[in-house]
């Protein structure tokens, strides 16, 4: 019955131990979570299950066979399909292309290119992606891509398949569809290893949890015989933090942050919003709604083709960041990797890196001060590192998020803008970025949070809504989250358009 | 913005897409056409049969070179040492061959073993550089900057510095022939295009060389032997600037010392020209090709134009930058 | 016959094609002014020169245009002798005929090779630092690149001559591929090495003249040839800075390689091949012999002669007519 | 023992990480010292005071300019056109400053003026490649590469191809000066470097190139203005480059048609035996002033011990390889 296992797993990477003598066994037919914290070794596990890498001990079985050697690649994909956490789309060729990389149908010895094509259509139908499959992959959104990279996972016919973190970035609707999709094969007997820090998920589609800590096994237990708070304990070692930072109701301090009639073309429209100081305001939406150029706007990224943004009373020159900071915005970048960090630099550097002008006269930057500013950062907002010299590389994704957080705050903003602040990030470190946001916001800050997930928005005195480039509806606190999600997925986007906007 | 709040589904993305890739292929033929009609009017020589045959056949080699290259970057790779390969290659083969009065290594092989040798001897340069790459993890450009040094100074040092010119007919054969009214140099060249084209298109190994170039993690996933696949793309690059020496050595007759010098510069500006990127997984060998086709056609203008000795090089390089500038512009996308 | 050739001008006389080595060295650069002036004097239909940048591809595409261009006759200085022979051969099958000038091919049919004796630079500039040196000591030779048949005919000779008749001098070979900046660097690396040297010979003196004399000077060893600290020196070339130099006594001999000769007399073999004239191996009329090389080909060995402090003023020196 | 527990501050963190970066500073170090040895060994000469003197101002240029290309590197850029700039800019300025009998063009602008007119040509030209690089969105290789071709050309077509002799005795100044016993390049050198390694470790700007090398979009949206220092640095290099033209000048005593030509490969050598990274972030100029210093030994031993003409050029090329490899090793990382 046991489908897959893998016993007694070492894996070191140099100095970093990142599974150690850990294992996991899965029964035929099961949908099995994989949960831990940020750097547990679930990737790494994954890379082991899928033949990518070779542990440095233990052993693989399927089915209870002996893994296959790891140059037999074609062996490992009949056993195993697996979505990685890191994209492996293809940027510069076709989706078809994607879907049937080195395994292309031929004729002759030559690709059959229109047969090839045809059948991509016919996978992406049979899996409800509307993508056509002469699109160049490089020019697929985000959650598009990860469509097709489900679809090609599913396409295989392996009677196992991983999905690490597969809903990190798909929204509520595309998440429904691929669990509908999911229970439908789990009935035909396929077995899935499914990871995610979406705790809520794990009970929604999960029959069985396995969760590391710090590269070891902990427990495999049933989701039914283990209750949420048991399950964070499991991953962090100690009870969860439930109480966040008391905050006063705000809605009478200055104005921090003013976004008036911001247009910019096929991104969003005439978007106009306020936020006070000690205000925490939320806007979501789903992939698409432009949520995300708007706030790259504000932090003078983009330039807008039209409207204003003033931050604490002053107008800083459109598309010029510096001027924003200036102003007095902090912000939190979308992808901390992408925009985030430099990772050959240290921790003290990627920290101070917004408040260089403090560490020292006539553009010098002293290291000592700089060392001394990044420890205080380091203790106040608990970022686990061997210290400020560390290469920002060396931190697991947690911790690394502190680091962006650490420097939006550094700055004492008056207006904070912070992108998807817990994307990727475990339910512990979550809980101790939000809070230290929510703290900032008691002390005057006026925050804004721009996400796709109703959980980074829960602490907010507003909500607002954006779809298709306009904000749609605007909630007070107490909202329903059916409503919202259903502004989010733009039903009912008519009806609540005017009566919901607040200003 | 169509104001129809539906469901969000993924907006269809209509075929234009394709149509348009398609077209960036042809990017230079217009270019190529205002160059025949300038040359044309430059002087009527231009346009006749012999000009335009001796203009193909001088870019035989640096065609062959350029495709090496465009494979080879199109693989996510760099190879520099090309330019000494097409020198080493035939000095050592016919070194190993031919006697020593006349500049030979004393080992006097069957001639026959000339051509064999010669392929041989880009093949193992091609290997030896994917050795460094691929088992010691070195950066592909700083290997071949290395070895681009080594081999020329191997060349210089098993010559003594001296052109190689009793060249037997065997060796001479390829760059001189005739086949069917067209110098045989411009046939193999024609042919071994069409095939790379056909085999990037078509075949799977050929498709992995774009994969590899493109996410070269990505490819591994996906069950793509991606050394083994850098490796052969590299041998094959090593096996066609061999090739190219050969082509030139029977056309010019001998075998320079500095056979193929500086000849890197241009092979990068025409693959570059032809849209190939230097990222990797980018670009089209006809591109690449009709990139060559540009170049040859600029420098011939230029020769009939009769511009100063003194300011050609200038005027050459100037076409040149201004070329690699349309092309991103017409290309549309930044390039770094 | 050719009906494409569009001949230069609208000149009835059959149009000459001249292709140029190369246009950054000082030499080549006065041959390349010579070179119409005298077509002007013997009344040559010249066509437009074409440069191939030190570059026998380049020289090889630009003889096709020439071809193509309607030329009757070339002139070309192929600095890479041995790449030319299937151009020659294709050239030989149009009847066209060929001058080359400065180097001599190492297959294929000329009509005329006008050069003069590279092996007699060498063998000049080793006999006059022997007499200065009194047969021993150290001398410093910069060598041009080896793969240069110029450069490596004046070695040759220079070692050959050192050998046999100054056994008892030292004579240390740099390579310097024709640049400055390495000869410099072994002049002064030397110089530590070995503060005895006596003598330098330098292949080129567009090239090695300015290094040298400012390692000379910044060592203190520029001085007149009476002090004994003196260095002799003996360049190769001809240029006008050699001559300021051998006239300041910083410098004390150069080889005058002559540039005007080799337009006057390429441009004058080709109007004769083209007027179907022949020539035999002996004396010239203008100071040189005719030498067959062998293959068939001739070589005018023209006079080069060596310029010291008795002779620098001779206004018959090309380099005292610019 | 005068622990004075003061103000508790956090759980003290070690500083060991910080002394493993600063040994990797060092890794070329022990190199040297087997230089210095190897060359005792083949000629007691080579200790002399003059002669290490000599190895020193023999590679100021190539020390600048590996100066210059090291912070473009690191800055995640690319500058090829160096090698051209080194000649081209005191080719400019003194052609406009000396007579035309010397080959001048004629302007005989006022002798005080070559010394700025050379860096101000070097500054425009990094300025331009900017412009290309950052306005237009051109892959700096390209650019600089079409530049490479396009200022070499310029600067034959300005001399017509002349060596320029004729230079006054201002510009000879830097190239030729002693100060306190040493000569005035290698305080020059040595004063750059000092002040390029304090800049890129202590002042803002510097840490900012960094930055932009490691993660451009990361720079940015932290609020560097990351053209701005782009541009900068390139226009820093080219400065540099024409600096290093300057000093070459005053040594050799004339402009060469060819100055510079073929130095870029070995500027590249140096960076990256030196630990520069083509990839942007990383890399120290300590580190490639340590390259320079090894090539520079390397040279002088292989002259000292009287290696043969014919093998000169491929034993060194080998030794560069080796080097390359063995800085891959140590360092411990895959390059690319
Ligand atoms: N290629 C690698 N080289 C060095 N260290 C690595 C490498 N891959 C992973 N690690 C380290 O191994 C540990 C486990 O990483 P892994 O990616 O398996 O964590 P994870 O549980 O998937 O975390 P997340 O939830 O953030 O995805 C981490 O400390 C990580 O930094
Ligand atoms: N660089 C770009 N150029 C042109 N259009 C873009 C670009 N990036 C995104 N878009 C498009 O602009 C619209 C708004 O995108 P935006 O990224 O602001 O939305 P989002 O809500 O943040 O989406 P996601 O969550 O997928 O990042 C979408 O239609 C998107 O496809
Ligand atoms: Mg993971
Ligand atoms: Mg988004």
């Amino acid at each position: 019955m046991t489908a897959v296992t893998a016993e007694n797993i070492t894996k070191r990477y140099g100095a970093t131990t990142a599974l150690d003598h850990a294992g996991i066994a899965l029964t035929t037919g099961e949908t099995h979570a994989l949960v831990g914290r940020n750097g547990a070794g679930k990737s790494t596990l994954v890379s082991i299950l899928t033949g990518l890498q070779r542990a440095d001990t233990g052993v693989v079985t399927f089915d209870g066979e002996p893994a296959p050697p790891l140059a037999d690649r074609d062996g490992w994909r009949q056993r195993v399909a697996c979505v990685y956490q890191k994209s492996t789309i293809i940027p510069t060729l076709t989706v078809g292309e994607n879907l049937f990389l080195n395994r292309q149908q031929s004729r002759r010895g030559l690709i059959d290119w229109r047969g090839l094509r045809r059948r991509a259509g016919e996978l992406l139908d049979r899996y409800g992606v509307a993508i056509d499959p002469a699109t160049v992959a490089g020019d697929l959104t985000v959650e598009q891509g990860q469509l097709v990279e489900i679809a090609r996972a599913l396409s295989f016919g392996a009677r196992f398949i991983i999905l690490d973190e597969p809903t990190a970035r798909l929204d509520a609707a595309a998440i429904e569809r691929l669990f509908e999709r999911m229970r439908d094969l789990r009935a035909s007997g396929v077995t899935f290893l499914f990871i995610s820090h979406h705790l809520q998920e794990v009970y929604e589609v999960c029959q069985r949890v396995t969760v590391f800590r710090d590269a070891r096994h902990v427990l495999t237990a049933p989701v039914d015989e283990l209750p949420h708070d048991d399950l964070v304990r499991a991953m962090t070692g100690d009870a969860p933090v439930v109480a966040s930072a008391a905050r006063g109701h705000a809605n009478d301090g200055p104005v921090v942050l003013d976004v008036r009639g911001l247009t910019l073309a096929d991104r969003y429209e005439d978007v106009s919003l306020e936020v006070r100081a000690g205000e925490m305001v939320g806007l979501i939406g789903s992939g698409s709604s432009g949520k995300n150029a708007l706030a790259q706007t504000i932090a003078g990224l983009l330039r807008a083709d039209g409207g204003t943004v003033t931050i604490a009373g002053t107008t800083p020159r459109p598309g010029s960041v510096p001027g924003a900071l200036d102003a007095g915005l902090g912000y939190l970048p979308q992808d901390r990797h992408r925009e985030g960090l430099v990772p050959l630099l240290s921790v003290g550097e990627n920290a101070t890196m917004t408040i260089t002008k403090r560490l020292g006269p006539i553009g010098i930057a002293l290291p000592a001060r700089r060392r001394e500013a990044a420890t205080t950062m380091i203790d106040e907002y608990d970022i686990r590192t061997s210290g400020p010299d560390q290469p920002v590389s060396g931190l697991s994704g947690g911790n690394a998020q502190k680091v962006v957080l650490a420097r939006a705050l550094a700055s004492d903003p008056k207006a904070l803008v912070l992108v998807s602040p817990t994307a990727g990030v475990d339910v512990r470190s979550k809980q101790s970025l939000l809070a230290a946001v929510a703290k900032a916001a008691a002390a005057g800050t006026g925050v804004l949070i721009v996400s796709d997930e109703l959980d980074d928005v829960r602490d907010c005195d507003r909500v607002l809504v954006m779809f298709h480039g306009r904000i749609v509806q605007a909630a007070p606190k107490g909202w329903d989250d059916a409503s919202l999600i259903g502004a989010v997925e733009g039903v009912r986007a008519e009806s609540s358009h005017e009566e919901g906007l607040k200003e | 913005m169509t104001g129809t709040p539906t469901v969000a589904t993924a907006p269809a993305k209509p075929r234009p897409r394709l149509r348009l890739a398609r077209f960036r292929d042809l990017a230079l033929v217009p270019a190529i056409v205002v160059l025949l009609v300038v040359g044309a009017i430059i002087d009527p020589v231009f346009l006749s049969k012999a000009n335009l045959v001796n203009v193909l056949q001088q870019q035989t080699e640096l065609s062959l070179l350029v495709l090496a290259e465009a494979i080879i970057l199109i693989a996510g790779k760099f190879d520099l040492s090309l330019e000494s390969t097409i020198g080493l290659a035939p000095a050592l083969a016919l070194g190993l061959v031919i006697p020593s009065a006349s500049h030979g290594l004393g080992t006097e092989w069957p001639t026959a073993l000339a051509i064999p040798l010669c392929l041989l001897t880009g093949a193992v340069i091609g290997a030896f550089n994917g050795l460094l790459i691929l088992r010691f993890r070195l950066s592909a450009f700083i290997v071949t900057l290395g070895m681009l040094i080594v081999l020329r100074g191997l060349q210089i040092g098993l010559t003594g510095g001296q052109n190689l010119f009793d060249i037997p007919p065997s060796v001479l054969y390829l760059g001189n022939a005739t086949w069917l009214g067209l110098p045989a140099s411009i046939w193999i060249c024609a042919i071994l295009f069409a095939a790379g084209i056909l085999a990037l298109s078509f075949l799977r190994a050929g498709r992995a060389v774009y994969a590899i170039g493109g996410n070269v993690d990505a490819a591994r996933a996906a069950g793509i032997r991606t050394d083994r696949v850098v490796w052969i793309v590299l041998i094959i690059g090593g096996l066609l600037a061999a090739l190219a020496g050969l082509l030139m050595t029977g056309r010019l007759g001998s075998v320079a010392a500095a056979q193929g010098q500086g000849m890197i510069f241009t092979v990068f500006a025409a693959a570059v020209i032809g849209g190939v990127s230097l990222d990797g997984g980018k670009g089209t060998l006809f591109g690449a090709l009709c990139g060559v086709l540009v170049l040859g056609l600029i420098n011939n203008i230029l020769t009939l134009g009769g511009v100063s000795a003194q300011w050609i090089q200038a005027i050459y390089g100037a076409i040149i930058l201004a070329a690699l500038i349309l092309a991103r512009l017409t290309s549309g996308k930044a390039q770094d | 016959d050719s009906s494409t050739g569009s001949a230069a001008g609208g000149n009835s006389k059959p149009p000459i094609g001249v292709d140029l080595p190369r246009a950054d060295s000082d030499f080549w650069n006065s041959y390349a002014k010579y070179v119409p002036q005298f077509a002007g004097e013997l009344g040559i239909n010249m066509m437009p020169p074409t440069n191939s940048q030190n570059d026998v591809a380049k020289l090889v595409a630009n003889t096709q245009a020439l071809v193509s261009q309607g030329a009757k006759a070339i002139v070309m200085a192929p600095q890479d002798t041995g790449a030319i022979a299937s151009t020659l051969t294709t050239l030989e099958s149009k009847k066209i005929p060929v001058v080359t000038v400065d180097t001599r091919p190492d297959k294929g049919k000329v009509f005329m090779v006008v050069r003069a004796d590279n092996r007699a630079y060498g063998q000049k500039a080793c006999e006059f630092l022997g007499d200065k040196l009194g047969g021993k000591g150290k001398v410093i030779e910069f060598q041009g690149s080896l793969s240069s048949i110029n450069g490596r005919d004046r070695s040759e000779a220079f070692a050959d001559c050192m050998k046999s008749k100054f056994p008892g001098i030292t004579v240390f070979a740099e390579p310097t591929e024709w640049e400055g900046a390495k000869a410099a660097a072994a002049l002064q690396t030397r110089l530590a090495q070995h503060p005895d040297i006596k003598g330098i010979y330098m292949q080129a003196g567009g090239v090695f003249l300015a290094p040298t004399l400012q390692v000379l000077k910044s060592k203190g060893l520029l001085v007149p040839p009476t002090d004994p600290k003196h260095i002799f020196a003996v360049s190769n070339d001809g240029i006008p800075q050699e001559y300021e130099s051998i006239r300041k006594g910083e410098i004390d001999a150069t080889v005058s390689q002559p540039a005007d000769l080799y337009a006057k007399y390429a441009l004058f073999y080709a109007k004769a091949a083209l007027d179907g004239k022949t020539f035999q191996p002996g004396p010239t009329d203008h100071d040189s012999t005719i030498v067959d090389v062998g293959n068939g080909n001739l070589e005018d060995q023209l006079a080069a002669p060596l310029v010291t402090k008795d002779n620098v003023d001779d206004k018959t020196l090309w380099g005292n007519q610019i």
